[in-house]
């Protein structure tokens, strides 16, 4: 489709990929590097197209490992940068991204995530929760994740991410799937230049007479010093959670909750509708940030409903924060499709349904 | 650490460049690391660039470089260190940047970020230390270890039908027409020393211009690694090393 | 129309099948529906078959990807024959005439043939046959106005092809006029 | 000839000799103690120094600092 | 140290690197291939130096990346193989372990786990736990980790890593950390030869006209396809479930259970002296296996005990396990060192002690 | 599909080799691949090594190749297809081994394994399809890619100031001092196509003498990439990437 | 001249026309008709095929089986 | 002996440090004790200093890596300067003299000083001043017969070295004579 020249508030509509990208040149974002991997490749393609009209720098790495270490580079050298892949090259980007976390560099890297294990499928997939949520990389970190549900939020958590990441300096993902990121929608862009550039003194631009010389390492030998930028983390990541992010639907009343984020929260809200027209009291939390995890409000959900029911495009990863939310307070199931399958509104209802059932027996 | 400019009526004509730090180097007696930083350290005083500039250090002995280079500076993953100074680069277009990395580093496990970054032509200096050794992890054969060298992991020599050839790295990179200034030296005589000192003056002269990528390999000892005195290591150096890994000029400008 | 429409739209790889699911995406979106428009992708499409899944809904869409579709567009054998069995009951099947051998076989949905490849012929551009059939399927499900069709090809179209804007609308009256006619007779 | 000499910091220096090697008059040499860090040192052992900085040019440590008779001093002596 | 020779029973003294390597000459591998990284590097070396004059093939890879997939064709292709590295190189190698799991080929990874996050440091820690059960790759796939806490079982654990990989078609990975990798004890190595070679009819070995070809690939474009692989691993991680172990101490009378592996259970065991000395009824389940996980048995242990402490050489990771598996049956607590820090059996106790002072002040 | 072996008395000359599956080629039209597939898979057949042969499949419009070619095979991750080949040779030694890869999976991704799998020599055939882009995933810039070239993320043309230059790789390898026989060659005359055939007869024949590494890039096509028909792609085949990437021997053996 | 044929996999050609050029005789052409997958397929368009086999070596899809006048006939024919 | 003994062995690399704690090590071994030898590893042992801790006992060992010694013993000044303070109180601390400039301040322990150096000189082998600190801690805490240490020795020193062993052997009992001199002294 042509190119759109509208940089005002006007609904457009765009693929998810591109949307995220168009985005991303509006939150002012500095460079791009990345490498072509379905289903995410018209990311880098809308940059090469966009960005010599615009602004900021677009560069192919000649791999994600590259691309991640690039990264790391321009991040350090103060620039606002991303970078985004699929499943199987951000598994390639994990030490790059443990020694972002380690350094505190501020960056966005968005994992349109499909089918694995392995080189898998292309179609839509879950499967990559553990590792953006625990850290795929070696050692204690965390990136803050945000999991968008449409293309209108493929967009708006760019701006999201962006400023957490620079707020926290420290690496933001977007998890989607590969389905957020091929499909089209409308979707009103954020306003161009509404992302003010932040300071970043620690950055290495040049050494003045007047500083002492920066330096961007994650190297700390003497493991008592190593502990103090791992307590200093720490630290950092119980300030995170003050930036949960989660949409209740239909919960006040709620006997029955679901816990789904990204696109299987749209399938769980048309659950949510099949079940209140047969008089089902169910409702529905969808994590936005999948880390920080929202934990408590799961937690005190926990205390008013029958049980919870986590769907997911996987073969369960997130029901395990959520299980460790509800601490035994109400029963957690699960029910997941896997390799790039999604679970239908219809095949839900009915394992919800047979949920009902087998606790009204137990009951009995 | 302020040394007096005359002494008993002497005037001082050689010091520590100020864009050394104070702290004293790691490196095992007679390393030939230190002096390469030494070096660019004094070029970069002596073109008064220390504000524009800054440097990537790798993986490998060097990992700490930026503890004495007074600049700013960023430590790379192992084998990255080209893909970082590309990053940075690509930021700051009009500040100086050089990579510094050892043979493990930048001929191993960067081989794919080395060739790139100089097929991109990026116009950063990249400082190759070649000592035919993983120095940092004791010892282990490196690409560039001489064939029947002894390492900890090659302790019958280095076989070429199982472990393959010491690989000219220098040369290859030089074919490429990103390349604009391939060098290789080395720091075992005072001689030595001055004209890496010049190709490094050069270097960064270029990457003014930007002209393109500017490769300079150094052709280093590792006592340590080699288990020699460094006086033994630098005769080993000359009589070994060398017919592999001849010194000078590989690709000059044409203009 | 109902709460939403659910369409596929299939056929081989230039068929213009995913340009015909966009245009009606637009149109809607003009309308102020919500849509969603997700395409195959991946090397499947190669040489191979294309398909779009286009739902219009008043309300917000859950899944992009489904397999039961109120109405199936299919412009070539293997579609038809893969996409025929996924119509839900009472839905609506349209197939280009010209390219089918096997025909369809189910009675509980409605089926209809338009002969879109040769009449595209007579207008003179075989490209609009997607047009056609848009216009036809439009007659049968009006769950968005043909004028904004006009509006929607503008923006899916490259500039470089606005001057077939005209003969676009020409295809889909044509489209619109067929379905009337099969009423008729 | 001009008059030069060294200031060795006895405590960076890691007696690697390549000082001793590279200096054309002979003039340095190990000593026999050992530093805080356990290395012979270097040192100046004759007092013909004559500010070439070679050893400064090769020491890997920076440990030498150099100087020399002024050039007015030498037109002086000659 | 001069190596010796004998092949026999007799107890040596080893280091945890050399110890595992000579087990896995022992254990009759076909192939090593590997990167030096500290504080593993003797891995590699012992294996130069030594299967020259034994059998089987050492490579030096040019990066961890190269090693794991040079492992891959070498499992597809039936050898008994394995590969070892430390936290950064681990991280390189998740794509390739990615795709070794889909693919399902057996074989060996070793993580002798240094501080991280990023460069880190180089001394010993258990930061990679997560990584090593949730899977730090793409996709629902898991390794078979075992634990050793001793050089003794850095030699042991060799042998049954490889017989689980085999029996399951699946990557084992031995999950230690730096001082078990450079420390040396006391061992008895396993016998030459007591590890038969089991048939791989799947391997690709060259096809005769007798059978269909074999392919090894972890590429299933169909999603509908790759949800069947997806099933498939799925049961079988069901099935690996049968071969947890965990070693318990004095938990029989227990009121307090510690919960640790690896080195920290070596701290514990010793934090449970100092307890009994006092009288305090402390005891100890060290899972072996990280996974499958001791989930039942813990969950038994939960209903007993009047709360657990996790201790781990991280900032917290087990013990979300810990937590899943007691599913709030009791309080689950948690102490823990990180970037190379190893905590001492005093300081645990007296967070032990802590604890006990405010539990019973709640209870007041 | 057992075809009739006369027809109407004529004889069968050509059919298709038995070392081949049924499953048609999903490549789209005009594709070299699915050529080179097959002369593969005729060499194989003619020097009866079926048995003996294990092939590697890369990522790239080449992932399905173990569909199609009637042997054991792997398939590698992107740019790890001679690690996978290395592993594989190692373990079986007598074994014939290949590896195949696009332009994408050998030239960027994949340079260090690829640079090291021939420095060691090892002892496999490595077969280079070179179309000057990234098929599968859509037409992207690849390295071997034309300065000038249009792809999807070059829509301007490859520039050489910001994307770098394109990368002869097969030169480069060639200087490696264990790559024993380097070639390159295309498929789009009947010559060519029987010159390849030769050549990878060639490279079986050395791979059974562990003579080293035998490296064989072909310059093919991509009609989808470059939006060509297949007729068009073979003419700016010929047009334009010859004069960048010349057919012809680059390194034969000495004995 | 030696009479040859081809047997075209109609199913299976995709129409890429590389056999058609290749064909010295131009003896191959492209069907009017499109199949299963919608592509129009390579035929023969005239009887003076020389079975010379280019069509086959340079066809992506092996989709072309080549038959020849045996020598013996040519010989006879002669 | 107590249960368990805890020893650091520290100075500069080439000091052998490393096969003094390997020493003892096997001997505990073979005496059937349970064992630990931690070595400081990494790049910080570079040209700087190294060591490595001992624990003997006659039960499991904890961690291989502490922080309170029961021993210490240092062979120059900085592993003087760390270790001292890291004695635990009663324990026991051993330095070999000549390299010492600040001795120790502790009141609470059992320091020693031993001229190894020097004594080693006068055997005619610097190497084996090692050895006499070995034979003097053994003297004052005798964790594992002299005998066993022998043994160990063929063990720890490289084939090569195997003619050192009777030096190694005279040193070790030189270093017996000098603690029983001093406590007579
Ligand atoms: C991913 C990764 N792999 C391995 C290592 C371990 N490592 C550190 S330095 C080094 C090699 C150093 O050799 P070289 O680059 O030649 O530099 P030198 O130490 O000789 O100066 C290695 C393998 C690491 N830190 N990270
Ligand atoms: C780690 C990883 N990165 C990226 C991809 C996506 N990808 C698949 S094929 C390919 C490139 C294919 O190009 P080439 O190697 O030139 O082969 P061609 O398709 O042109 O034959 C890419 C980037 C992937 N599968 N894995
Ligand atoms: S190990 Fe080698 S390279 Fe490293 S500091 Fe020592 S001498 Fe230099
Ligand atoms: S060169 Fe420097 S470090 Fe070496 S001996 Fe001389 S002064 Fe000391
Ligand atoms: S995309 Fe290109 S390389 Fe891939 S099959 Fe099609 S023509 Fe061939
Ligand atoms: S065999 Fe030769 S003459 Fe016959 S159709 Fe093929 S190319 Fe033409």
């Amino acid at each position: 489709m042509e190119q759109e020249k509208t940089t005002n508030n006007e609904a457009r509509l765009m693929k998810g990929n591109e949307a995220l990208a168009e985005a991303a040149i509006r939150a002012d974002i500095d460079a791009y590097f990345g490498y072509p991997i379905t289903p995410q490749s018209e990311v880098l393609e809308y940059f090469t197209n966009e960005m010599p009209k615009r602004h900021g720098i677009v560069l192919q790495a000649e791999s994600e490992v590259a691309a991640i270490n690039m990264i790391y580079g321009a991040a350090g050298a103060g620039g606002r940068v991303m970078t985004s892949s699929s499943s199987p090259g951000i598994s390639l980007m994990q030490e790059g991204i443990s020694y972002i976390a380690s350094a505190q560099l501020p960056c966005l890297i968005v994992n349109v995530n499909r089918g694995g294990p392995g080189l898998g499928t292309i179609q839509p997939s879950q499967g990559d929760y553990f590792q953006a949520t625990k850290g795929g990389g070696h050692g204690d970190y965390h990136l803050i994740v945000l999991a968008p549900s449409s293309v209108q939020e493929m967009a708006d958590f760019v701006f999201d991410a962006i400023r957490l990441a620079e707020k926290y300096r420290n690496p933001a993902m977007i998890l989607a799937d590969g389905a957020l990121g091929q499909m089209m929608e409308k979707v009103v862009l954020p306003q161009e230049g509404s992302l003010p550039k932040v300071s970043k003194p620690w950055a290495t631009v040049g050494k003045p007479a007047s500083r002492k010389r920066n330096i961007i390492t994650s190297l700390f030998i003497e493991p008592e010093k190593m502990e103090v930028i791992n307590l200093g983390l720490q630290e950092k990541y119980k300030q995170i959670q003050s930036e949960v992010r989660y949409e209740e639907i239909a919960l006040d009343d709620a006997d029955i909750a679901l816990v789904a984020f990204g696109l299987s929260a749209r399938i769980c809200q048309k659950v949510v509708d099949l079940g209140r027209e047969k008089g089902i009291k169910v409702g529905l939390l969808r994590p936005i940030t999948l880390y920080p995890f929202p934990k408590s409000a799961l937690n005190k959900i926990a205390d008013k409903v029958n049980f919870m029911l986590v769907v997911e495009m996987n073969a369960g990863q997130m029901v395990e924060d959520v299980s460790l939310a509800a601490n035994g307070k109400c029963p957690v199931y699960f029910k997941g499709r896997m390799g790039g399958m999604i679970p239908s509104p219809e095949e839900v209802f009915a394992e919800l349904m047979s949920i009902i059932e087998k606790q009204s027996v137990t009951q009995d | 650490m302020d040394v007096p400019t005359t002494l008993n009526g002497y005037e001082l004509i050689y010091k520590k460049p100020s864009t050394l730090t104070e702290k004293p180097f790691h490196y095992c007696p007679g390393c030939g690391h230190s002096v390469v930083h030494r070096l660019l350290m004094e070029v970069v005083e002596e073109m008064g660039i220390q504000e524009q500039t800054v440097g990537v250090a790798p993986v490998g002995c060097s990992v700490f470089a930026y503890d004495y280079m007074d600049i700013d500076m960023q430590e790379a993953a192992h084998g990255r260190a080209t893909a970082v100074a590309t990053g940075i680069k690509r930021i700051l277009p009009d500040k100086f940047v050089f990579s510094y990395q050892g043979d493990g580093d930048l001929a191993a496990i960067g081989t794919a970020e080395t060739i790139h970054a100089v097929n991109r032509g990026e116009n950063i200096l990249m400082i190759f230390i070649n000592n035919a050794i993983y120095g940092m992890t004791g010892g282990q054969m490196a690409p560039t270890t001489l064939l029947n060298q002894v390492t900890s992991t090659s302790p019958y020599g280095r076989n070429k039908e199982a472990m393959g050839y010491p690989i000219k790295i220098t040369e290859l990179l030089a074919q490429l027409p990103g390349a604009y200034y391939v060098s290789r030296h080395a720091v075992y005589t005072v001689n030595a020393v001055r004209k890496l000192k010049k190709a490094i003056e050069k270097s960064f002269a270029y990457q003014k211009l930007n002209r393109g990528t500017c490769f300079i390999e150094v052709v280093s000892n590792c006592p340590s690694g080699w288990k020699m005195t460094p006086v033994e290591s630098n005769k080993w150096l000359e009589a070994n090393m060398f017919p592999q890994y001849p010194l000078g000029d590989i690709k000059i400008p044409k203009d | 129309m109902e709460k939403a429409h659910e369409i596929i739209f299939a056929g081989f790889g230039g068929q213009g099948v995913l340009s015909m699911g966009q245009t009606i995406s637009y149109a809607a979106m003009i309308e102020n529906k919500e849509i969603s428009w997700m395409p195959s992708y991946g090397p499947e499409m190669r040489g191979g078959t294309a398909n779009c899944i286009v739902i219009v809904s008043s309300s917000r869409i859950s899944s992009p990807i489904i397999s039961r579709f109120d109405s199936a567009i299919v412009l070539n054998q293997p579609s038809l024959d893969k996409f025929e069995h996924e119509v839900k009951e009472g839905g609506l099947l349209i197939y280009e005439e010209s390219t089918i051998i096997n025909t369809p076989k189910r009675k509980d949905i409605e089926v209809i043939g338009i002969p879109a490849n040769e009449e595209a012929q007579l207008l003179g551009k075989k490209q609009v046959a997607n047009m056609i059939i848009v216009g036809a399927f439009l007659a049968k499900r009006p769950i968005v106005k043909i004028e904004n069709i006009l509006v929607a090809l503008k923006k899916v179209l490259p500039e470089r092809h606005h001057h077939l804007i005209p003969l676009n609308e020409e295809a889909l009256m044509l489209g619109q006029r067929l379905i009337k006619e099969k009423v008729v007779a | 000839m001009i008059k030069g000499t060294v200031i060795i910091d006895r405590d960076i220096c890691k007696g690697c000799e390549l000082c001793i090697v590279a200096c054309p008059q002979e003039s340095l040499g190990l000593s026999k103690q050992i530093n805080i860090n356990g290395y012979r040192f270097a040192e100046l052992v004759q007092d013909n120094c004559t500010g070439c900085v070679n050893c400064a040019i090769v020491c890997p440590d920076v440990a030498i600092t150099v100087y020399r008779q002024p050039k007015s001093a030498l037109k002086k002596a000659v």
